[in-house]
């Protein structure tokens, strides 16, 4: 098996490469299909290992490939463990990819277009585009196959810098270029946190391999350290708190969300294949996987739930005023992502993850959709210019239906399995913050019925766009967009159903994942089989939410546009709409606080540090003082002779009374 | 006493020299204008034989002669093959110099030989009116050859305040020798070491006599507050007569000192190291100070004489071999590091010309490379800096004061030798990071070129290899 | 009798009258090298007291030095005067600061 | 057998002698010169490599020693050796030094013999300070660079230049000239200036403090440390690109090099009494200098700053190792920190060299060093804009390149000492994400922003070659260090064995 | 008081008042007449203390030839008297200031407490047979042989020193060489210059 996981990990990077560094070589198709091959060969190997899980044939692998480094005791290796946990998101990972691959192909078929003349940036850039998402399942997969720490951030760090390269591809861009370094330095914020976690592991267990420290935590469960003065702090807390940080940098939680809206600004399907479907869930991964740590420390959980409920709620707020097609299916994954969050923070992990897997699906299937949409829109991303789009681009709007509906949770659809286990086990928890996060996430339920079918009606359903020219230019994208398409939309539909059973409520994760029993939320919910869940769930709460949430939108965008425009003026100026409009103030705070803020300390520790004291003062200061007191001080060599006398017998005087009277 | 001729083979050196000078004196009287060379031939002939002689007549062990005048031992020797050398560089650079100004005559070389002899009387010295005569002997040749430039208002000044203070020196130390005469009743040093020992002495009329020698000594070397006649000697002499003056009287003034403080007054240590703080620190201080506010190249070179003898008194006042042996070091290396910056400043000079300011070193590099990086080497050598001997120079100076429990004051030294650095730097700026002013190629004869170059590089050489002469100066003192 | 005292108060009182005219005479040249000239006089009354009292020739012989030397001193002393009479025609002391700094 | 030649002396003299030997050779034939004096590079670094391949990794003694009387009288000799701390060093010397030779080919066109010589008789003279077990021999060489690097920045250096090489030289030689006063003090002690024999004197808490101090004056500014800081911006932004490079790359690990070889293991007890101050300075290095990294308008100062907020990491690294020791946790750290600041000194050899190299790139074609004069050189200069990136991130410690290695282990390593050291040091991976990154939008991303942009060409092989094989170093010690870390693991075991014994008597 | 101490005191009276009257005097051909007085009167004390020879020495070379030369020296550089010496008052308060230092610090040291009678008895007197002449000479061509050698230099430098620096041949003064004279040819003093006849 260990071969078959490195060939996994080396077909994608082996694409990356030759498309990168050989991209003019081997000229555009040369590249697609050698970076989808690795891709789709990484695939299929995935859903080979996932089938051996699934049979039961293979054992959880945890080995080392190599040891990066040996250093006080602490070994340091590169390695792969993979179980359960692993083999799905590996297929997830692969799979999407795959898709994305794909579909690339049609998407950057016309690249050179967004190019300055004679930009040589641009003359490979198609090539070049496969390397970085094949670069990027690369990383990915050394995320989610790692047997340590280190690797874990290896990963972690690898795909934020894909993600970089991806979100500022169109680097002639203003926007995408402030868009990618926002998204840097605020993954770096999570990362500093992640770091400090990590070496808060490893200072305490002196290992960074998972078993080992998984192994001795609960010997450190009760540990306290002291951070500021003598207020003792849990170990555990501290580290969970310090990794989550960094989860919350890379799954853009409240309030490190700012970058995702952003990130929008790099080609969609990167859109889907990183910021929506992959990793921005890193961080619900992390958690998982950090289980049997999390478990250890309830103040931890609760810190994971009141922020994941945070941003369940309140991003998808914002995209209620959204108008850019992209943006609307960002700030849902936001929403999405705090769900996930949630459902980590009430220990039931498994529907997190089960709720990565299916939004994985559907969020790229609607991305990708909106990428087919602004393909026919000749690159017009507002939805307000769009609309009735659903004669034209036939398979574009069944799929993006799907995806919709997916993600609203129509009940049978992947969605409605995974948003429900998570909203069952919320409600079961006691843990603190719950009553807080069941209110968010049940809410959160009509707000994204409310989003996604705003966008929906107004995209595909209604007048023609308004623009008479791309009217005229509407029509379908061609095979290898439709195609992601529709083998993504099969998984949002359906994959739900046939596994919610063994994931969340079997025993699936069971070597994977580790939950108190005092923490087994999903134990508590009462599973009796798929359609018993089905039946509960479709006379539900939530179902009800989600279909007044359409209802809501149907009324507002297709039945009485009018109504839409008059809440609008008669809201405009309200506060609630502003500060919607405005994302809260996020994005202008940090601006003016971080980078405005770091900005101005840098100047004055350059200016009065350096420059001023340091240099002025000291350093030129006392260059400067000793010059002017060696040009005062040759005065003293008068030129007079009588002069020169009397200092030799003033010296004499003073020699005379040092050394004889005294 | 008897006279014997034998006796007189320990002086054959000394005879030798003067012998020369006669001849040369009588020799250029017959001499054309354009014949003077032949002056100047025998001069080095001479510096030369007397190499050769003072290694021939090396009697191996320490010989006191003349009823304890004078003394022939390691030290001596060494100093006085150092100072043939050195003076014959410093003839060789200021050939062509004088014959550019018309100062080509034979009296510069038979006072230079004067002064030469003078500087070995002193090393010679055994007691104190043998110290006092060569003493005099060179000042007095010295005077006059700063002077030599009749025609410059500047060189008569010069040599006018150089005179008048060097008098007044001379007669303060006359006066402490007077005292010590007093209080231990002789002159010789041999005989003044034993008197101190005698607990009967009066140690008040010792230490007051101490101070007036003490005195003496610091206006030869130049120390600070004594050291008023340096700069302006330096600016005012013709840059030949500096580049003899700058050099080789130093190597006498620590000879002076040692025979003085140490074979004479050694008793005194404790006493008269603490004069020589004072005047170290001051001289170092101010020096380099001083330094930093010139313009002129001579006068910035005089007041880095003077930061340097306060490190040779570093050496001195350490009251050890070691100290003795950096000191000897320090005052030979310094005579060919100020030898070699003399020489430069002389290469860029020509007919009507004088190379007087700092910025007739811009662009030095571009001119000539190699004179620029000989003089590169000298002026790092000066500012101490490694691998030039320079720095060796210091270290065993620094060394030796450490070595008695004074390690503040090597702190002082090498702090004043930051200051230091930067007028260093500062010359080392002007030849390679400016343009040059003038373009004019550098005019210097063949055996000009050679001895720079040797005088550069023996900068480098000897900071590589600083043990061989360095265990020269230790077996000289042992 | 006269100590030895009398005659060493009798130098040092010529002797600080030396350094004396060398602080007021801000003028003449040839003033300041009489009054070296008289504080070699005070070294030579000490040599000559000490020579004395202590019944040894040898203060004696060093002051027939130190006159043969100042004789030859004085010769150069005053030719260089003569020298920077004839440059700058004057010897008054203040007129010889071009060298100064 | 390897290690009877003479390997280090030849590292040491083959470089000085070929820049004599290409001094001599003249501009005449600049072409031949430039030859000569890479080929040389390239020998030395060939021949610096037998030390790696003949270095034993298992002890802490010192291989390939070379002993002979240099001055007996104050029993000074000509010994050299390496263990696993110096080795590295000389290697990333003599490796850099190849690429120094390359950058200058044909941007030096005034005096190129005598720019070639002065960096292979820096190089000489760097693998001289790394190898020296003399303390006078160290001195000598640690002195002897300044010369030429002094010319260096003078002679072929920007508009400032003489401001910025009379403050390299004054603040370099008023930090080293105190550690001659220490150094010449425990020859006293020690009654040689063997660096070994140093190691075992028993002295005072007080007299070590003073060495302390004084070993501290000297290596702080080569480091150099914050306050002592300011002569690097200028330095660096005025040198030549190659000069920038020899900096960077090498001088500055001098003064790390020197606290681990003097002041740790000749005063641990006064290292341990002072650690808070060396760890304060560290720290303020890391945040201060990377906020005022970050409103640098001139990307060599940037990267002039941003490698003084690195070097705070090694120092960090080699000082918390005693607050590791009195927390008593048998988990350790203190080696994890120790080695972290060593890999981070080689890692941010080839970082800072690719980094100076890069805006050497730039600088030679627009010949400005003004971030606001770029923008957009993706568009014309793509393979660069790779490799700049590249250099970038590594810059910012991203994991897999180098320059995470040092880091990640110091923060560790902090961590263990105090959970706020490493709170500060994680900060980096922000400010230094920040500058850096910042930087290379403004520079290399965006719309071509002039004309001049617009007309650049992009790099040549030769330029090529100098950053691939950056990047490539970069690369693999980023994604195995462990043989590196393998190399330096018995000399810092050893070390820390020895600083943990009290010396006071 | 014995006649010995009498005539001590004299001449010191003599003494100090001669040298502040060289010290103080405008003009500095008096400065030199006093000085001269000073040296008869150190002389006159010479001879108290047994040191003949000296005291002839002084008076015939310093008197005789020494102050000659400075009174020569005096008169022949054409001296403007009038601003020799203006502003002498001023420095006087600190110049007798510092003497007055000078002369306490050294009389602590040489005067009665360390050099009195008690401290250091006067020596006998020396007998009739004693020569003074006669004790230097045997020692000054001995003893000191080597010394009065290097004496002998110092004055021949004082000689070539003084000759080189002042004697000189003006360029601008003409003078008659008869050697030269001689030897001229008719060559040399006559041209014979052929001319083409006018037509």
């Amino acid at each position: 098996m260990e071969k078959i996981y490195l060939l996994i990990v080396l077909a994608p990077l082996m694409g990356a490469i030759i498309a990168g560094f050989f991209g003019s070589k081997i000229g555009r198709a040369g590249a697609h299909w050698v970076a989808s091959g690795g891709v789709g060969l990484s695939a299929l190997l995935s859903v080979y290992v996932l089938l051996q899980f699934i049979n039961g044939s293979t054992n959880i692998y945890n080995d080392s490939l190599y040891t990066w480094m040996v250093s006080d005791g602490i070994k340091m290796e590169i390695g792969f463990l993979v179980d359960q946990l692993t083999a799905m998101m590996m297929v997830v990972v692969t799979f999407v990819s795959f898709c994305v691959h794909i579909y690339t192909i049609g998407y950057m078929a016309h690249d050179e277009e967004n190019w300055p003349n004679g930009s040589l940036a641009g003359t490979n850039s198609y090539q070049r585009f496969f390397s970085y998402i094949s670069l990027f399942t690369f990383s990915m997969l050394m995320l989610v196959m790692s047997n340590n720490f280190l690797q874990l951030f290896f990963g972690w760090e690898a795909v934020g810098l894909v993600s970089y390269l991806l979100i500022g591809f169109w680097s002639v861009r203003e926007t995408a270029i402030f868009a990618n370094l926002k998204a840097f330095l605020v993954n770096r914020v999570g990362d500093f946190g992640f770091i400090l976690g990590i070496a808060a592991v490893a200072m305490y267990t002196n290992s960074l391999d998972y078993a080992a420290v998984f192994k001795l935590a609960p010997g450190l469960a009760d540990t306290q350290i002291n951070l500021i003065g003598d207020s003792s702090w849990s170990l555990m807390t501290v580290i969970c708190i310090c990794l989550f940080i960094g989860a919350m940098g890379k799954s853009a939680q409240v309030p490190l969300h700012v970058w995702l809206p952003d990130s929008m600004e790099g080609p969609t399907p990167i859109s889907a294949l990183i910021h929506a479907a992959t990793m921005v869930t890193a961080g619900v991964f992390m958690v998982a996987r950090m289980s049997p740590l999390y478990e250890l420390s309830e103040t931890a959980l609760t810190f994971v739930l009141v922020i994941g409920a945070t941003t369940a709620l309140f991003t998808g707020l914002i995209g209620i005023v959204q108008n850019d097609i992209k943006r609307v299916v960002a700030y849902s994954t936001l929403s999405q992502l705090g769900y996930m969050m949630v459902a980590l923070g009430v220990s039931a992990y498994a529907a997190g993850v089960f709720h990565l897997m299916t939004h994985a699906f559907f969020k790229a299937l609607l991305f990708l959709a909106a990428g087919s949409v602004i393909m026919g829109m000749h690159h017009d991303q507002d939805i307000r210019n769009m609309g009735g789009i659903r004669k034209y681009m036939r398979i574009t709007w069944i799929t993006s239906l799907i995806g919709s509906l997916a993600l609203i949770g129509l009940p049978g659809s992947s969605g409605f399995f995974s948003k429900d286990a998570i909203i069952e086990a919320v409600h079961h928890s006691t843990i603190a913050g719950s009553g807080y996060a069941y209110f968010a996430v049940v809410s959160g339920v009509f707000i994204t019925a409310l989003y996604s079918f705003r966008m929906y009606f107004l995209v595909f359903h209604g007048k023609g766009p308004r623009d008479e020219h791309a009217k005229a230019h509407l029509h379908e994208s061609p095979w290898v967009v439709t195609i992601p398409l529709i083998l993504l939309a099969v998984p949002s539909l359906f994959i739900g159903m046939f596994t919610v059973g063994d994931m969340v409520f079997g025993e699936w994760f069971k070597d994977a994942i580790f939950v108190l029993p005092e923490h087994d939320t999903l134990s508590e919910i009462g599973f009796h089989g798929t359609w018993g869940f089905f039946m509960h769930g479709i006379f539900g709460l939530p179902t009800l939410l989600a279909a007044s949430g359409v209802a809501v939108a149907f009324i507002f965008y297709i039945k009485k546009p009018e109504l839409a425009e008059s809440w609008k003026k008669r809201f405009e100026n309200v506060g609630i709409y502003q500060i919607l409009d405005k994302k809260y103030g996020f994005d202008e705070t940090y601006q003016a606080l971080f980078a405005g803020g770091s900005r101005g300390i840098g100047q004055l520790l350059w200016n009065i540090g350096d420059k001023g004291l340091i240099d002025g003062l000291i350093i030129n200061g006392s260059a400067r003082s000793v010059g002017r007191f060696a040009g005062w001080v040759r005065n003293i060599q008068t030129g007079y002779l009588f002069h020169y006398a009397i200092a030799m017998i003033l010296g004499l005087l003073v020699l005379l009374t040092w050394f004889v009277i005294a | 006493m008897q006279f014997d001729t034998s006796m007189l083979i320990p002086v054959l050196p000394e005879i030798f020299i003067l012998t020369a000078a006669c001849v040369i004196l009588v020799v250029d009287l017959f001499l054309k204008e354009e014949q003077r060379v032949i002056s100047y031939g025998l001069t080095q002939i001479s510096l030369l034989l007397a190499v050769v002689i003072t290694l021939i007549t090396s009697p191996g062990e320490t010989r006191i002669i003349f009823d304890g005048s004078v003394v022939r031992d390691g030290m001596s020797d060494l100093l006085k093959i150092a100072i043939f050398i050195i003076s014959a560089g410093a003839f060789l650079y200021a050939k062509d110099y004088l014959r550019d100004r018309d100062l080509f005559k034979g009296e510069y070389y038979v006072l230079g030989l004067f002064a030469v002899l003078g500087m070995m009387v002193m090393v010679s010295a055994n007691s104190f009116l043998t110290v006092y005569l060569g003493l005099e002997l060179l000042a007095l040749s010295l005077y006059a050859l700063v002077a030599f430039n009749r025609d410059s208002a500047e060189s008569s000044e010069a040599a006018m305040k150089y005179f008048v203070l060097g008098a007044l020196a001379s007669g303060m130390l006359l006066y402490g020798i007077s005292m010590i005469y007093g209080a231990t009743g002789s002159i010789g040093f041999q005989a003044i070491g034993e008197g101190l020992a005698n607990p009967d002495v009066n140690k008040m009329v010792l230490v007051f006599g101490l101070v007036f020698v003490v005195i003496g000594l610091a206006f030869k070397f130049g120390a600070v507050p004594f050291h008023m006649w340096v700069p302006d000697v330096y600016q005012g002499a013709p840059t030949a007569v500096v580049t003899f003056l700058g050099s080789t009287p130093k190597i006498a003034a620590f000879a002076l000192a040692m025979r003085m403080l140490v074979d004479g007054l050694g008793g005194l240590h404790a006493d008269w190291q603490y004069m020589l703080v004072i005047l170290a620190i001051l001289s170092m201080g101010l020096g380099n100070v001083f330094a930093i506010a010139q313009g002129n190249i001579k006068r910035m070179l005089a007041y880095s004489t003077i930061s340097h003898v306060g490190f040779i008194l570093i050496g001195i006042l350490a009251g050890t071999t070691k100290g003795y042996t950096a000191a000897m070091f320090y005052s030979i290396v310094y005579a060919a590091m100020a030898l070699g910056a003399f020489g430069i400043v002389i290469l860029l000079s020509r007919r009507g010309f004088e190379a007087e300011n700092l910025d007739d070193f811009k662009g030095l590099n571009e001119r000539s490379p190699w004179f620029a990086a000989m003089m590169l080497l000298v002026m790092f050598s000066m500012a101490g800096v490694p691998p030039t001997v320079g720095f060796f120079a210091k270290m065993f100076v620094l060394e030796a004061v450490i070595s008695i429990d004074m390690t503040w004051l090597a702190l002082v030294g090498v702090f004043f030798s930051i200051i230091g650095a930067f007028y260093y730097l500062r010359i080392v700026k002007l030849m390679y990071f400016d343009k040059p002013l003038d373009n004019s190629p550098l005019e210097a004869g063949i055996d000009t070129r050679i001895a720079l170059s040797v005088n550069g590089l023996s900068m480098l050489a000897l900071g590589l290899f600083p043990a061989g002469l360095l265990s020269l100066c230790a077996a000289a003192l042992s | 009798m006269i100590a030895l005292s009398d005659y060493l108060i009798l130098g040092a009182i010529l002797f600080s009258l030396s350094v004396t005219g060398i602080f007021l005479n801000r003028k003449n040249v040839i003033i300041l090298l009489m009054c070296v000239e008289l504080m070699l006089l005070a070294v030579n009354m000490n040599f000559i007291a000490f020579s004395h009292f202590h019944g040894d020739t040898a203060g004696q012989v060093f002051v027939f030095f130190i006159l043969t030397v100042a004789a030859a001193e004085a010769a150069i002393g005053l030719a260089i005067l003569v020298v920077l009479f004839r440059n700058t025609r004057t010897i008054n002391v203040e007129d010889l600061d071009t060298l100064k700094g | 057998m390897l290690a009877d030649w003479p390997i280090l002396s030849l590292t040491i003299w083959l470089p000085i002698i070929g820049g004599i030997l290409v001094l001599a050779s003249g501009d005449k034939a600049a072409n031949a010169t430039r030859w000569t004096a890479l080929i040389i590079a390239i020998l030395t670094f060939l021949v610096s490599l037998l030390l790696y391949s003949g270095f034993d990794s298992t002890t802490a003694s010192m291989q390939f020693v070379e002993r002979a009387p240099w001055i007996e009288l104050f029993k000074i000799e000509y010994y050299l050796g390496v263990d696993g701390i110096s080795m590295p060093l000389i290697i990333l010397t003599t490796f850099i030094s190849i690429f120094v030779i390359i950058a200058g080919w044909e941007v030096i066109q005034y005096k190129p013999s005598h720019y070639m010589a002065a960096f292979l008789i820096m190089e000489g003279v760097m693998v001289g300070v790394f190898s020296s077990l003399d303390a006078m021999l160290f001195y000598v060489y640690w002195e002897a660079m300044l010369i030429p690097m002094f010319l260096i920045i003078g002679v072929w250096g920007g508009p400032n230049r003489v401001y910025a090489t009379i403050k390299f030289f004054l603040y370099t030689f008023f930090g080293s000239v105190f550690m001659l006063v220490a150094l010449i003090y425990m020859y006293f002690q020690a009654g040689s200036f063997d660096i070994l024999a140093f190691h075992d004197l028993k002295m005072g808490l007080d007299v070590q403090i003073l060495i302390f101090i004084a070993f501290l004056m000297a290596f702080a500014v080569k480091v150099p440390m914050w306050p002592v800081h300011t002569w690097l911006p200028d330095a660096h932004v005025e040198a030549p690109t190659g000069g920038s490079v020899i900096l960077a790359a090498i001088m500055l690990k001098i003064g790390g090099y020197g606290f681990l070889r003097f002041s740790l293991p000749i005063t641990p007890d006064a290292s341990n009494h002072l650690d808070w101050l060396i760890i304060t300075m560290s720290l303020i290095a890391v945040v201060y200098i990377g906020f005022v990294a970050l409103v640098q308008q001139d990307m060599k100062k940037l990267i002039a700053y941003s490698s003084i907020a690195h070097m705070g990491f090694v120092t960090l690294g080699f000082f918390i190792v005693f607050i590791i020791a009195q927390n008593g946790n048998a988990n350790g750290g203190a080696t994890l920190g120790m080695e972290g600041g060593m890999v981070q000194m080689v890692s941010h050899g080839f970082i800072s060299a690719a980094m100076f190299l890069c805006v050497g790139v730039l600088y030679d074609r627009i010949h400005s060093r003004n971030i606001a004069d770029y923008g957009g050189v993706v568009h014309t200069m793509p393979i660069f804009a790779g490799f700049m990136v590249f250099f970038a991130m590594s810059n910012a410690g991203l994991p897999g390149t180098s320059g995470f290695v040092g880091e990640f282990m110091v923060i560790l390593a902090s961590f263990r000492a105090d959970f706020w050291f490493a709170f500060l040091a994680a900060t980096t991976l922000i400010i230094g994400a920040a500058y850096t990154l910042w930087m290379v939008k403004r520079v290399i991303f965006g719309p071509v922003a002039n004309e001049k942009v617009a007309a650049l060409q992009d790099i040549s092989g030769r330029e090529f070659l100098i950053l691939g094989s950056l990047a490539v170093a970069v690369l693999i010690l980023g994604l195995w260090p462990a043989p590196l870390v393998e190399v330096m693991d018995a000399s810092v075991a050893n070390l820390l064995k020895h600083i943990a014994v009290t010396k006071i008597p | 008081m014995t006649f010995e101490k009498f005539v001590f005191y004299i001449f010191a009276a003599i003494l100090v008042f001669a040298a502040s009257m060289v010290i103080t005097r405008r003009n500095p051909v008096h400065s030199a007449l006093f000085l001269v007085l000073a040296f008869f009167s150190s002389a006159g004390i010479w001879l108290l203390a047994e040191a003949e020879f000296l005291a002839i020495v002084l008076i015939l070379v310093y008197v005789g030839a020494v102050m000659v030369l400075f009174l020569f020296v005096v008169m022949m550089l054409d001296i403007d008297l009038a601003t020799l010496r203006a502003g002498f008052i001023k420095y006087m308060p600190v110049g007798a200031l510092v003497a007055l230092v000078m002369a306490i610090e050294m009389f602590m040291v040489v005067g009665p407490a360390n050099f009195g009678l008690d401290k250091m008895p006067a020596p006998a007197a020396q007998g009739p047979g004693y020569n003074n002449t006669e004790e230097l000479g045997n020692v000054l061509y001995t003893v000191y042989m080597y010394p009065f050698e290097i004496a002998a230099v110092i004055l021949l430098v004082g000689i070539i020193a003084a000759i080189g620096l002042t004697m000189r041949k003006r360029p601008e003064t003409k003078y008659q060489d008869p050697s030269q004279q001689v030897k001229v040819k008719k060559a040399d003093r006559l041209r014979v210059v052929k001319m083409d006849a006018e037509d």
